[in-house]
Order: structure tokens, then C-alpha cells, then sequence
């Protein structure tokens, strides 16, 4: 049994060696974190998060407010649709939850629903009846500022108030008064206007006395009043989708097309001098290091804003990695084949197209497929920059943080987008290289 | 001891097990014999659990373990033991680590995961390794051993589970046949010297008649022969292969004579 | 040369979709009095714009006066300065602004030593350059080098992302611009305050200003220098008139209510040019 | 068949195959051209009067480097710190989404999945990450936790998990089920067997995956600065708009980023060059 | 008609093909035997200017043709075809398109990028893959044909050429015998009913004593025989491989006798 001793002692020792690893990977990978946590300033950033934003946010980009609006000056009150000059109440109409004074600076009655209450009188004053905390009043004025009274006891921390302004905000809605405006926001659900504008005349119609309008002969109308809607601008955007699709294809189309015959040159086999096939390959190597972004910011002095410089942007940076991506394939191609088609006596062309091309063909479209598939999101980030398209779109909703349900609707559509191209490059690549011959 | 009751298992409209009833009293070496797709895996994989059954009941010491699930399941998984025609060892680690898998049911995952492997069962690792004639491999990768090699450490690892029962599906299948000799002959050691119950399917006549105490023939998923290796005559033979008249034996034999005799004297030492 | 199609750019500070808009029908305007296709386009940064102009892609611009002294360094003969937006009280400028959190206990750059500050595009005259060089003459040791007297001064990227970072503590102090009329509360009468207070983005309560510019004047209405006489006759007089002739679409395009376009020169940016130049470079 | 008939048939063949080839060809040349030329009219320069011009713009910036080259080495080392943020971001982001990628990746690997009903929903999931640009997480993050190098971490790591989980799963529905019986005939958990049995076997392959994310990721990671998240993309954004006077630091930045997309490049290659061969073996 | 002066070729400091001289007057079938290394690889590629030589030069019908470049060594190319042992077909398209590959150095070069062949060409092809009894396969990939077949569409593609002179470099050595056999027959067969040369390297004696008029035989890179199948006893090719006494020919027969005979007359009467 002395035997055993020793397999013992070298199966254990084995065993610790292994351990080195399993602890000592999770181990490093911990600590990197642990240094990243820190470097980043993780805590502060987590502790100032807020969460408040994230809410509204959420609330924001499955809801829509309609604001009542009365200039503090004429007394003059309206109505609109996110505030917006698109979303306009027509002159003498107005939401069905708000009772319009009937005489200048009489009482507009505002119902935000759940028994909240506000009133508007003239010069400046306002009401608001918050259930479970009691009666809110206001008074706006050139001079005197707003001045409010509150129920008794502490000021609640949903009254932000100040002597020139004060803001309420309940689960109801949402109040502001300042010296010049006195607005009252209600929040509803939904994408309003989506559809159509409250000017179409198909507006807040249901689907089945639309498609009776549709079969009346109206169906171009509702199209088109649909289409121009000014609120979403579905054909902007539509173009902005076309376009970011546009510079995809056209980048990656044309890079292969650049990268096929300059591949030959950074090839061992094909391009016999060794300074040609080093440039070529410096070539590719610099394309490729310089980020599509990055080449979208140099060409934006020769070409200017638009798809085209984009499109060339993504050309710059995928003739590098197609030509690496091709060059390493011809360098691997069978020489059998070529030597087969070379022995008949045909000329370089003939061989290249017949001895090589049908070999790298299926390495060359699964590449170039997977490439239009990850451009396409790519185009999406250049176009955020100069080139236009939703990227653009998207980026200057968000940064102008107006309204998160475009945000959502245009992130929608670029996930709808890039999986429309992930599907088409998959169906291509299954028709292209199985289905093999008819290219060839 | 070990009972199985009507044991059925259906693949969607096929029947891989039909009504399956055996009993087992005793501490016996039990070969199942019959054609490819005769079901011999599929009862095996559900005595073992990695398959539920259908219908029927198996029953270990008036325990009922085929509806078991969870850790439950698992504790009657450790109990009985299953060695497979490929082995399925790890093969990228080594053979002292495969072995040491076989205590994962008692083991805590994260001792499992991170290797801290008690010194005691180390050592009996090594010792059962020893006992099969494969100690000095004990460090290497079981991918770097030869296939006798890996089914041994694969009989190694169900010994360190310590099991009631071991189920071996086809475990020399794979082996030339100075390796399946060894494996056999270690099967039925440690069936004679541990008094572990062992039931083993086999695709050769031979190899039933020469190691096992009992013989199941299975055709079509049914029982259709259970008794001594002596009644298993030819013509009960054919009957369970559903062979023609021109059903040799000699076909399906994996028996060594000459050569490899001293080798097989060796192993036996060994084990 | 023969001119084929007339480009316009058109700076930041809105929804890509709304500047489109707002400037279409002066594009139409301009289709028909030029006689060739108008586009607008809608860089993400001032330096699309200022790219656009200077490689001669795009034709006419409203720019900053930043903006303006960054392409006139560049290449004096790219661009000329032809019209000027005037306020509704005949003046043409605006202010800096500097603001920061109410409940910071910040109310001025003094408060502010030690904190981060935030500026908006480099390019950006309000959002950049004139505080760069006023802030740090409002004190003996204020300098605008990070780490001095500010604890870390970052660009954010424009005027609305200084805001939400000023509004969310990303950044203690920042500077954005505004007319300076009106009220605080409610963002001035116009400017970024103006329009992130109406968008709701921010409560003005929980700010205050903190600093505030000389009159910055504002930026001019460039044309391509290298464009025929007729063509820039034609678009100083369209966009000089527009206010008569549409106010609506002058509305759009000069972003709020203006009392219209003046005709403006060089001369008037060349403190703005030499401020740059000292500030930038170039 | 006869000679006649094959003859027929064949000649048939070609001429429908010829036909499709030219429709599709004719296709994609018109899709080609037509595309390029609406992009040529959408855009406020022309491709052809470009030309000429491609090279002002670098151009400039060369110029001013070279004049100023001699500050040039102290530029760099000043953009140094944020291209360790950089490098940071990309690290982290495909540490943390690479664990998270493996873990979904077992959880819808057909014959691991331990709960078969998971599957579909989760590989919806790790479509949509991955359709989803980084650029969009990030920004509405930079909206909700302020700016700085936590969002575009958390946007690129989420990026990271789609695609990660998707190839870790491809390479994993390739692993051998063989030793993963064996555990599980053992008593084996399911966490045991994935450990113990499959990690062994796709370690490699995956390791060579999750280095080629890293350097994919090192770009994003400088993008995402381009657009507001920190890093060296941010530096040199705005030394980029600021033009003259900063083109030295631009190019310094530029030097800088550009050397280490290719020292990560071709170290990484080389590495997964080894693992992958190494597995073969 | 075909005239190899003192053909040389050297590899760096090796000499693979040394001042081989042959004279062949008449349209024949030579089989090239030697050791493996012996060089006959590099005289038949030499003969194809796929290699150039070092020294020496190739006459045919009067012309020099070792020196040709350009589109002349094409057309040199074009009138000697070449059959190799790996069939160097393009596994991806389809058969009659690898035939058509043969018409490649006359069609003009927009003609040969597009694929856009005459369907005369095409015709031929079809009728030339009947001869060789494979027609059934004209719309397959050649990836998808077994290995006799390939040679054959190698061969149809070599017809295609209309060449003088055909070179084939081990034709059957990677095939079975059956095949082989086929193989070889048709070569024979294109020799005796179109008339033209056939050079063909051999690995095995029979083979060549079967099918050829004359035999030369290498080593170390120069010839060492050159005369009938008759001529060229046991002793002989004991001389050619270098091998010593227990050299057996049929080690390296292809020889099929009983069971492939009825094959290989189906064969035959195809071809
Ligand atoms: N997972 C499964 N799904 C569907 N059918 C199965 C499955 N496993 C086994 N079967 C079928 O059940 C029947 C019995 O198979 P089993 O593997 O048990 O036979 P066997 O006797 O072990 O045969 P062999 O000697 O080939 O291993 C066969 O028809 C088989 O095809
Ligand atoms: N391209 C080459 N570079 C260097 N040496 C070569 C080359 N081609 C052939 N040789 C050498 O020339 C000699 C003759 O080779 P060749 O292939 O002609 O012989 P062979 O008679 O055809 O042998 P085999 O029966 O193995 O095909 C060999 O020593 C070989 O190694
Ligand atoms: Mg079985
Ligand atoms: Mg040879």
C-alpha cells in the first residue's frame, strides 16, 4: 500500500493545483471589479441615482398630459396636447373634463379626476381641492407675485413653493403658478394622436367607423392624414428608417465590393511581393482601427450631414475588416482547384473566378450578410452623429428630453429594424450558401 | 430488495419498455440481454432516474423511488450507480477528480465546485483506483487514458458513491476485448467481494452466460426470458434476438482464448 | 458655378423632427425664389454645421457667434455674416446664464469653489466661450482649469444636457443661455431655461442663478461667400422680409417671438474672433 | 433518361439559372446604384465634388500636430486616465455581461435547460439586447443615473449579454452531453453538472468569444464617450469640435486610441488564435 | 511530334527531374513508373508548363514549347490537358460546368467571367460526360460524386480541351480498384478510338503493362527504362523501385479479378 501513498500525495497536489485556478480566477475577477466599483465612484453615483427621473420616464413614455394653460395676463385659457402648438385644441373646444368659463375671467372648473378638483378665477386665482389634505389657493399678480395658503401643518414635499412660483404635483396631475401662467396638467395613458391629429377629421374615431370611411372612398384621405400626422411624423420617421437601412446596405455592399479585388494584394499566396502585401494589410489595419464614428467626423468636412457620409463611414471602416476577413480566406482556398482550372490554359481572371471565387464565395456572403445585420445598428449610432436617419432622431429626443413616447416609439422601430435585417441577412445566408450554384 | 412493477415507458406513440415486472431478492449479478432497441437503456436510465417512467413502480427495501424528484431523486441516484457505454466521464479533468464526482450528492455544491475535496475521500479515491489497477493514472486527464482505463475510473467513481446497486449499460461495448474482460471481471468482483447488487446490460451471449447469476432477455421492450445463465439455450437465444436459423453465436462473441489469457490473469490480480 | 441645390443647416437646441419643421417653409420659400431644391439638415453638434460650412456642403446657417469666429479662424473666405435676429425690444443680444440647485446652498461662484461646473458644446458662445473668459475675471482665483478652483469643469454636450446635469447633480453649477427677460421662474422669456421649464423637465423653484454674462450678441445669418451675388441677394432679402411676409414661419424660424433679421457685418463679431482666438486658438 | 432528354433538361436548368442569376444581379445593381444615388441627393455634399476633399480635414489636424509635435508625448499621457476609464468600461462591461451571457446562455441551450418553459422567453430577451444599439441604453441611463462611465458600462455590459449569450449558447449546444449524464447518474445538481461538465468543454471557445467582445467592446466603449458617456471618446469629441488650437490634443487622442484598438487587436487575435487551436488539440 | 530534350529540374539544391530525354513519334500510351520522389510528377507538370524547367526543352510538332509565356503557354495548356491524382475539379459547381471549364482558353474573356457558355459547348459537354457513361450526373455538384465519377468529369474536362496530348498524374491512385479499373479504360479508350497521345504516371506495374504501348521508368529523377510492357521484366522494375529481394508485384497490384469483373464490363461497354 506504499503505492498509494505516493498517487495520493501527487492526486492531491494536482488538486491544489487546480485550485489555484478555480480560486484564483474568480479571485481577480472580483477584485477587477472591486477596483472598477470604486474607480467609477459607483457609491456616489448610486446614492445621487434618481429614481425619480426613472419614473418619469416610465410613466412618461406610456402616457401623454393634456395641459390647460391661462396666461396670467389676458386671462385667455387653452388647451393642448403635451403643450405642444401641434396638439392644439381647436379654437372653442376643449377636453370634456374641463368646464370653460362662460364669461371673461369667470371660473374654469378642471375635474383631473379621483375628486381633485381645480378651480381657475379671474385675475391670477386658482383652487385646488387636494382630497386628504384639503384646499389649496393661489393668487398670481404682477406685483405681489404668487401667494398660496395651505391646509395647516408642514408643507407637504409634492408643494414646491416659492413666493414667485409653486408647483403641485398629486397622483392626479400636475399644477404650476407663476406670475405669468398658471398651468394644470392632466395625465392619461396612451400615445394620444398617435393616429391622428385632433385637426384631422378622423380623429377620435373608432376602427370600425374608420374602415366604413376607408370603403366609403376615403381611404386615401385617412392615409394621408395618418401619414402627414404632425404630432409622430410616421413618413419622417419612415424615411429616417429607410435611410439608416440605406447607409447599412450601401456601406457594407460597397466595402465588399472594394475589399474582393484588394484582398488578392494583402493575400500570401495571390500577392507574391511582400511591400505590396504589407501596405495593403497597414491599409486594412488603419481602416479598421478608425471607428466608423470617427471616420463619420473626418468626412463631414468633404461631404458634409447627410446618409452618403455615413454610408462612407461604414465603407472606410468594413473594406478594413473585409479585406482582413477576405485576404485570411484566399489565403486558406485549396490550390487543387486552381491548379485544376489552371491546366486548361486560362488565363488569371478566369482562374480567379473559377478556381478561387466559388471557394471563398461562402465565407464571403455569411460575412457580408452578419455585417448588413450589425451595420444597420451601427448606422443607427453614425447617424446620431451627422448622418441622419433614426439615430439622429432618437439621439435629439432624448437629449432634448421632451417627449420619452417618441423615444419609445423610435426605439421600438429600431429593434423592429434590426431584427428585420437580422431575418433578412439569416434568410439570404441560408438561400445563398446551401442553395450554393445559382451564383456561382 | 429491488422490485419493478409493470415498468412502462412510452416515446410519444412508441414503446420503448413495456410492463416491465422484475424482482430481485438478493444481492445478485444480473445481465439484460436482448437486440438494439429492445429497451435494455431505456429500463436501465429509469431504475437510474434519467428517465421517468411512464407507468409501473420501482421499489427499493419498501421504498417507493420511482416518483421521487429533487434532492430526493438525487439521494436515490447516489445510491445506485450507473457506468455507461462511453463512460461519460469529464474529460477534460483528471481521473481523481471523475472519481471524487462521485461523492457530489454528499458533497455541498461549493465544495464541489472548488475542489475541497476532504483528504479522507481523496485517499479512498486512490484506494478504489488501486483496487481497479489504475492508481498511477490518478492524476492525469481521463481523456488521456485508454478506453479500459476510462471505464474503469468510470466503475471507480460508482464504487465512491458507494452504491446498493450498480447499473452498467453496455459497458464493454466500446472496449476491445482484453479491456472488456477486465472490465467484466472487475463488475464481478466487486459484486462477489462488496455484495453489491449488479445489473448489467450486455450485448453478447457469452458475456451474460460467463458473469452473471441471472439472465433477462428483453425483446421489443418485454421480458420475454429470466432465468439461470444455464437455461439460456440457443433456441431461447434466438427467440430473444428474434434471429433466422443462420443465428451464430460466435457473431456476437467478444470471448478471448489464447493471447490475451495472461493479461486477463494479470487483471484479475489486480482487481 | 451653376448652383444645383441650396443646403441650410440648422444648429441644435430642439428635436431633430421640430427644427425640420419649424424651418420648412422657409425652405419653400427659398425653393421658390432660387428655383432649385432647398434642404434642411440637422446636425447633432454645432461642429456638423460648422464642417457643413467650411467644406462648402452646406450654403447658409444660423449660427452662434462662437460658431461663427471658429469657422472665420479657420478660413475667413468660407462664410460672411449677413443678417442678425433682433429682440422685441430692438436689441440684439442675450446672457450667459449661471445657475445651479437651489438646495445646494449655492448662490454664487464664490459658493462654487471646489465644485464641478459644467459647460455645454465647445462650440457654444452662451455655453462656452464667454463664460470661459468672464468667470474668471469675476474673481481673483478663478481660473477654469480642472482641478484649480473648480474641482472638475466637464462639457456636457449642449445647453439642455447642462441643465438636466445641473437639475440631477451630475454637475453643481453650469451655464446655459437666456434672454434675460422676463422671470426666473419661469425661465426668462426665452432661451433653454425657458423651454425645459415648459417641457416640465425642470421645476425653476429648484434653481437659481448664480452668474450672469454682459450681453453676448447674438449670432449672424451666414451665407457661403463663394455663392453667387443674385443667390445671397436673394436669401438676405427673403430672410430679411420673412417676418412681414410670414410671421409665422419667421416665428419657426427664429425660435420665439423677434421683432425680425437686421442686416449685420463681419465687424461685429471681431471681439467675439479675437476672444476665441485668445481663448481656443486657432 | 437519354442524351436527348439530359441535353434538354440541362440546357433548361442553365437558362433558368441564368435567368435568376441576371435578376438578381440586375437586383442588387439597381438597389446598389439606386441606393447610392438617393443617398448622393440626400446628402448636403455630393460624392463626386467630395473627393478632392476627403483629405482637408485630416489634413489640418496633421498640420498643427506636426507643429506643435513636440507637445505631442505630453498630450498623450494627459489623455492617458481616460483611456483607462475607457478600458474600464470595456472590461467590466464584458466581465459582468459575459457571466450574466453564460448563465442565460446554459438556461436556453437545448438538453441543459433546466426549465424547458424559460427558453423562448429568454431568448426573445437576448434578441432584443441585442438588437438594442448600446447607444440607446446608454442614453436613457445617462437620463436616469447622470452621466459618467456607470451607464455606458451597464449599457454596453447589457449589449454584451445578447450577444454573448447567443454564441456562448451556439458553442454550448455543441459540448458533449456524455459527461453531464455521468454527473447527473450521480445525484449531480444541476449548477454541479454545468460546473463540473460543461464549463470544462466550452471554456476555451468561450474564453475566445468573450476576448473578441472585448475588443468590440473597447470601441463602444469609446463611442459611447462621443456621445456624452466619459472616456477618451469624450476628449476627443470635444477636441475634435473645438478644431484649430486643439487639433494637436486630437491627434494625440487619436494616436492613442488608435494604438490601443490595435495592440487589444492583435494581442486578442493571437490569443484567441491559441485558445482555439488549443481546444482542437 | 513530341520531343523532351534533357529536361531538368531542380528544387533549390534537389533534383527532382534530371536531363530526362524522350522522343515520341507517334500517337501512343506511355505509362511513367518509379518510386515515389522519382520525379514523374514534375516531367508531367513540366510538360503542362505548371512548372518551368531549369534546363532543357520541350518540342511539339516542331515548336518549342518549354519557353512559351503569357497567352501562348495557354494555349500550349490548352492542347495538352491534364488529369491529376486528386481530380482538382471545383467541388462547388456542378459537373458539366467543370467540363466546360476545358473550352476556358478559347472563350473569350467576358464570356468566361460571366459563364455565359455557347450552348454547342454545352451540348458537347453532355455528350462527352455520355461517353464516359456519367451524362446522369451533368447537373450535380461534383462535391457530390464519388471518386470515380470525379475522375471522370476530370477526364470529360480534359476532352473538352480536344487536346494532342493527354498527362495524367496518377489518375487512380486514389481510387478503388473498381473504379480504377474504369478509369484506365477510359483512358485507354480516348487513345485508341480519338488517336491521341496519353502519358500517364503509374503507380503500379500491372496497371501499366495493361493499358500502355510504352514504359518508362524513373528514378532519382532521371529514366532509367524505356521500352515495351514486355521489355519490362521483374528484375527491371526491381532496378526502377530500388526495392531488394522481397520485392513482390503484387504488393502494388490494382488487379481485380472474380467479383468486379461484371462491373468492370458494364463499364466498358460504356465508355
Ligand atoms: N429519448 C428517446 N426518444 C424517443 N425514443 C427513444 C428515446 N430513447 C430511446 N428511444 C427508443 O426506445 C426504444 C428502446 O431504446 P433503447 O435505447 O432502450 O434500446 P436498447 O435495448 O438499449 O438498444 P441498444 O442496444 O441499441 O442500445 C428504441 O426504439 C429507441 O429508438
Ligand atoms: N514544389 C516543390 N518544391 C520543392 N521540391 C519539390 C517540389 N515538387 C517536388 N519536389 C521534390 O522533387 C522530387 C520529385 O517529386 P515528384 O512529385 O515529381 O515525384 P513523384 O515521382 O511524382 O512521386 P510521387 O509518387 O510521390 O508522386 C521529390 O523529392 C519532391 O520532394
Ligand atoms: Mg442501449
Ligand atoms: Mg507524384
Amino acid at each position: 500500500m506504499t503505492d498509494t501513498t505516493a498517487a495520493f500525495t501527487t492526486a492531491r497536489a494536482g488538486l491544489r493545483r487546480s485550485q489555484l485556478w478555480i480560486f484564483g480566477v474568480p479571485a481577480l475577477v472580483l477584485a477587477y471589479l472591486v477596483y472598477v466599483f470604486f474607480a467609477f465612484d459607483t457609491p456616489r453615483v448610486l446614492a445621487e441615482a434618481d429614481g425619480e427621473n426613472g419614473a418619469i420616464l416610465l410613466a412618461d413614455m406610456v402616457s401623454y398630459k393634456v395641459h390647460v394653460t391661462r396666461d396670467n395676463g389676458s386671462g385667455d385659457v387653452e388647451y393642448a396636447i403635451e403643450g405642444e402648438r401641434k396638439g392644439r385644441y381647436p379654437a372653442g373646444e376643449s377636453p370634456g373634463w374641463v368646464t370653460p368659463a362662460t364669461a371673461p375671467a369667470g371660473e374654469t372648473l378642471i375635474d383631473l379626476g379621483d375628486s381633485h378638483l381645480v378651480r381657475l378665477f379671474g385675475e391670477g386665482g386658482l383652487r385646488y381641492d387636494v382630497p386628504g389634505y384639503g384646499v389649496i389657493e393661489a393668487k398670481a399678480s404682477r406685483s405681489g407675485g404668487v401667494e398660496a395658503s395651505y391646509p395647516d401643518g408642514p408643507l407637504p414635499d409634492w408643494i414646491n413653493a416659492s413666493g414667485n412660483r409653486v408647483a403641485i404635483t398629486t397622483d392626479a396631475g400636475r399644477v404650476n403658478i407663476t406670475r405669468a401662467r398658471t398651468e394644470v396638467m392632466r395625465y392619461f395613458p396612451g400615445w394620444e394622436l398617435f393616429f391622428f391629429t385632433l385637426d384631422s377629421p378622423y380623429s377620435g374615431l373608432s376602427f370600425g367607423q374608420l374602415a366604413a370611411a376607408a370603403f366609403g372612398g376615403e381611404a386615401g384621405a385617412i392615409w394621408s392624414d395618418f401619414w402627414n400626422n404632425d404630432m409622430w411624423r410616421h413618413k419622417e420617421v419612415v424615411w429616417a428608417i429607410f435611410e439608416t437601412i440605406l447607409m447599412a446596405f450601401i456601406g457594407t455592399a460597397g466595402a465588399a465590393l472594394i475589399a474582393l479585388p484588394t484582398a488578392f494584394l494583402a493575400a500570401r499566396n495571390f500577392a507574391p511581393l511582400g511591400i505590396f502585401r504589407q501596405a495593403t494589410r497597414r491599409l486594412y489595419d488603419f481602416l479598421r482601427g478608425v471607428d466608423g464614428l470617427i471616420w463619420t467626423v473626418i468626412l463631414s468636412r468633404a461631404y458634409g450631414p447627410g446618409p452618403l457620409t455615413g454610408a462612407l463611414a461604414i465603407m472606410f471602416t468594413d473594406t478594413g475588416t473585409f479585406g482582413k476577413l477576405f485576404s485570411e480566406a484566399l489565403e486558406n482556398v485549396d490550390e487543387k482547384q486552381i491548379e485544376g482550372v489552371r491546366s486548361t490554359g486560362a488565363g488569371p481572371l478566369a482562374r480567379a473566378r473559377y478556381g478561387v471565387i466559388p471557394q471563398i464565395v461562402p465565407v464571403l456572403l455569411s460575412q457580408v450578410l452578419y455585417y448588413l445585420e450589425s451595420n444597420t445598428r451601427s448606422a443607427t449610432v453614425i447617424g446620431a452623429i451627422t448622418g441622419g436617419g433614426i439615430g439622429l432622431l432618437l439621439t435629439q429626443a432624448i437629449i432634448t428630453q421632451k417627449d420619452w413616447e417618441e423615444v419609445t416609439y423610435y426605439i421600438i422601430l429600431i429593434v423592429l429594424m434590426v431584427f428585420l435585417m437580422d431575418a433578412l441577412s439569416g434568410w439570404l445566408r441560408r438561400r445563398l450558401i446551401s442553395g450554393g450554384g445559382a451564383t456561382d | 430488495m429491488l422490485q419493478i412493477d409493470s415498468l412502462t415507458k412510452r416515446f410519444g406513440s412508441a414503446t420503448a419498455v413495456d410492463k416491465v415486472t422484475v424482482k430481485v431478492d438478493r444481492p445478485i449479478m444480473i445481465g439484460i440481454i436482448g437486440a438494439s432497441g429492445a429497451g435494455k437503456s431505456t429500463l436501465l436510465r429509469m431504475l437510474n432516474l434519467l428517465e421517468r417512467p411512464t407507468e409501473g413502480v420501482i421499489t427499493f427495501e419498501g421504498r417507493q423511488v420511482s416518483g421521487l424528484t429533487g434532492r430526493a431523486a438525487r439521494g436515490w441516484q447516489a445510491e445506485c450507480a450507473m457506468i455507461f457505454q462511453q463512460f461519460n466521464l469529464v474529460p477534460r479533468m483528471d481521473v481523481v477528480s471523475n472519481v471524487l464526482h462521485g461523492t457530489l450528492y454528499r458533497a455541498g455544491t461549493l465544495r464541489a465546485l472548488t475542489a475541497m475535496w476532504p483528504d479522507a475521500d481523496i485517499r479512498r479515491a486512490i484506494d478504489i483506483l488501486a483496487r481497479l489497477g489504475i492508481e498511477e493514472q490518478a492524476a492525469k486527464r481521463a481523456e488521456a487514458l485508454s478506453g479500459g482505463q476510462q471505464q474503469r475510473v468510470a466503475i471507480a467513481r460508482a464504487l465512491m458513491q458507494n452504491p446498493k446497486i450498480i447499473l452498467a449499460d453496455e459497458p464493454i461495448a466500446s472496449l476491445d476485448p482484453m479491456n472488456a474482460q477486465i472490465v467484466m471481471q472487475a463488475l464481478r468482483t466487486i459484486h462477489e467481494e462488496d455484495g453489491r447488487t449488479v445489473i448489467c446490460n450486455l450485448h453478447t451471449l457469452d458475456t451474460a452466460r460467463r458473469y452473471c447469476d441471472r439472465v433477462i432477455g428483453m425483446k421489443q421492450g418485454r421480458v420475454v426470458f429470466d432465468g439461470t445463465p444455464e437455461q439460456l439455450t440457443t433456441g431461447v437465444a434466438r427467440d430473444i434476438y428474434g434471429a433466422d436459423a443462420s443465428f451464430s453465436e460466435d457473431a456476437t462473441s467478444t470471448e478471448i482464448r489464447d493471447t490475451t489469457a495472461d493479461a486477463i490473469r494479470e487483471a484479475k490480480a489486480a482487481v | 458655378q451653376e448652383l444645383d441645390e441650396f443646403n441650410i443647416g440648422v444648429l441644435g437646441g430642439e428635436n431633430a423632427q421640430d427644427r425640420m419643421t419649424a424651418n420648412q417653409c422657409l425652405a419653400d420659400y427659398a425653393s421658390e425664389a432660387l428655383g432649385v431644391p432647398v434642404n434642411i439638415f440637422t446636425p447633432a453638434d454645432y461642429n456638423g454645421v460648422i464642417q457643413g460650412l467650411l467644406g462648402g456642403t452646406l450654403d447658409m446657417a444660423w449660427l452662434g457667434a462662437s460658431s461663427y469666429a471658429a469657422i472665420y479662424l479657420q478660413d475667413p473666405e468660407a462664410v460672411t455674416p449677413v443678417l442678425v435676429k433682433t429682440n422685441l425690444d430692438g436689441s440684439f443680444s442675450y446672457h450667459s446664464i449661471g445657475f445651479a440647485r437651489a438646495d445646494s446652498g449655492i448662490t454664487s461662484l464664490e459658493d462654487m469653489e471646489g465644485k464641478v461646473f459644467g459647460f455645454g458644446d465647445p462650440n457654444s458662445t452662451s455655453g462656452y466661450l464667454i463664460p470661459s473668459v468672464e468667470i474668471p475675471q469675476s474673481g481673483e482665483s478663478i481660473t477654469m482649469e480642472p482641478g484649480e478652483y473648480f474641482e472638475d469643469v466637464v462639457f456636457t454636450g449642449g445647453h439642455e444636457q447642462t441643465i438636466v446635469a445641473v437639475n440631477n447633480g451630475d454637475v453643481d453649477g453650469g451655464v446655459t443661455w437666456a434672454d434675460g427677460l422676463g422671470n426666473w421662474e419661469d425661465g426668462y422669456n426665452s432661451g433653454a431655461l425657458r423651454k425645459a421649464s415648459d417641457a416640465g423637465i425642470v421645476d425653476m423653484n429648484d434653481l437659481v442663478e448664480i452668474w450672469r454674462s454682459k450681453p453676448i450678441p447674438e449670432g449672424p445669418v451666414v451665407l457661403r461667400t463663394a455663392l453667387p451675388e443674385d443667390v445671397q441677394a436673394t436669401m438676405v432679402e427673403l430672410v430679411e422680409t420673412l417676418h412681414e411676409t410670414d410671421p409665422d414661419c419667421a416665428y419657426g424660424v427664429a425660435a420665439g417671438e423677434t421683432a425680425g433679421f437686421q442686416p449685420i457685418s463681419h465687424e461685429a463679431y471681431e471681439t467675439i474672433v479675437e476672444v476665441r482666438q485668445r481663448e481656443i486658438g486657432g | 433518361m437519354t442524351t436527348a432528354t439530359i441535353h434538354d433538361s440541362y440546357l433548361a436548368e442553365v437558362r433558368t439559372r441564368r435567368l435568376w442569376s441576371s435578376v438578381a444581379a440586375l437586383l442588387f445593381v439597381l438597389l446598389f446604384l439606386g441606393g447610392f444615388m438617393i443617398a448622393d441627393e440626400r446628402n448636403a455634399g455630393g460624392f463626386w465634388p467630395g473627393i478632392p476633399h476627403i483629405l482637408d480635414f485630416p489634413a489640418d489636424v496633421l498640420a498643427e500636430a506636426s507643429e506643435q509635435w513636440r507637445s505631442l508625448p505630453g498630450l498623450i499621457a494627459e489623455a492617458f486616465p481616460a483611456l483607462i476609464e475607457t478600458v474600464n468600461i470595456a472590461g467590466a462591461s464584458t466581465l459582468i455581461g459575459g457571466l450574466a451571457g453564460a448563465v442565460i446562455a446554459l438556461l436556453v441551450t437545448r438538453g441543459l435547460a433546466p426549465a424547458p418553459w424559460a427558453v423562448a422567453p429568454l431568448r426573445r430577451l437576448l434578441d432584443i439586447l441585442r438588437a438594442l444599439p448600446e447607444l440607446v441604453i446608454a442614453l436613457v441611463l445617462i437620463f436616469v443615473l447622470g452621466g459618467g462611465p456607470i451607464p455606458a458600462m451597464i449599457a454596453i455590459a447589457l449589449h454584451t449579454v445578447g450577444a454573448l449569450g447567443k454564441l456562448f449558447s451556439e458553442v454550448a449546444e455543441n459540448a458533449s452531453l456524455r459527461p453531464v449524464e455521468g454527473l447527473r447518474s450521480v445525484g449531480a445538481t444541476w449548477s454541479q453538472r454545468m460546473m463540473l461538465g460543461i464549463l470544462p468543454q466550452v471554456a476555451p471557445n468561450w474564453l475566445s468569444y468573450a476576448l473578441l467582445r472585448f475588443e468590440i467592446n473597447i470601441r463602444a466603449s469609446a463611442i459611447l464617450g462621443f456621445v456624452g458617456a466619459g472616456g477618451i471618446g469624450y476628449d476627443l469629441r470635444n477636441a475634435m469640435s473645438f478644431g484649430p488650437g486643439k487639433f494637436a490634443e486630437a491627434a494625440a487622442i487619436f494616436v492613442l486610441l488608435f494604438a490601443t484598438i490595435v495592440i487589444v487587436d492583435q494581442t486578442g487575435s493571437a490569443l484567441r488564435n491559441r485558445l482555439t487551436k488549443g481546444a482542437a488539440t
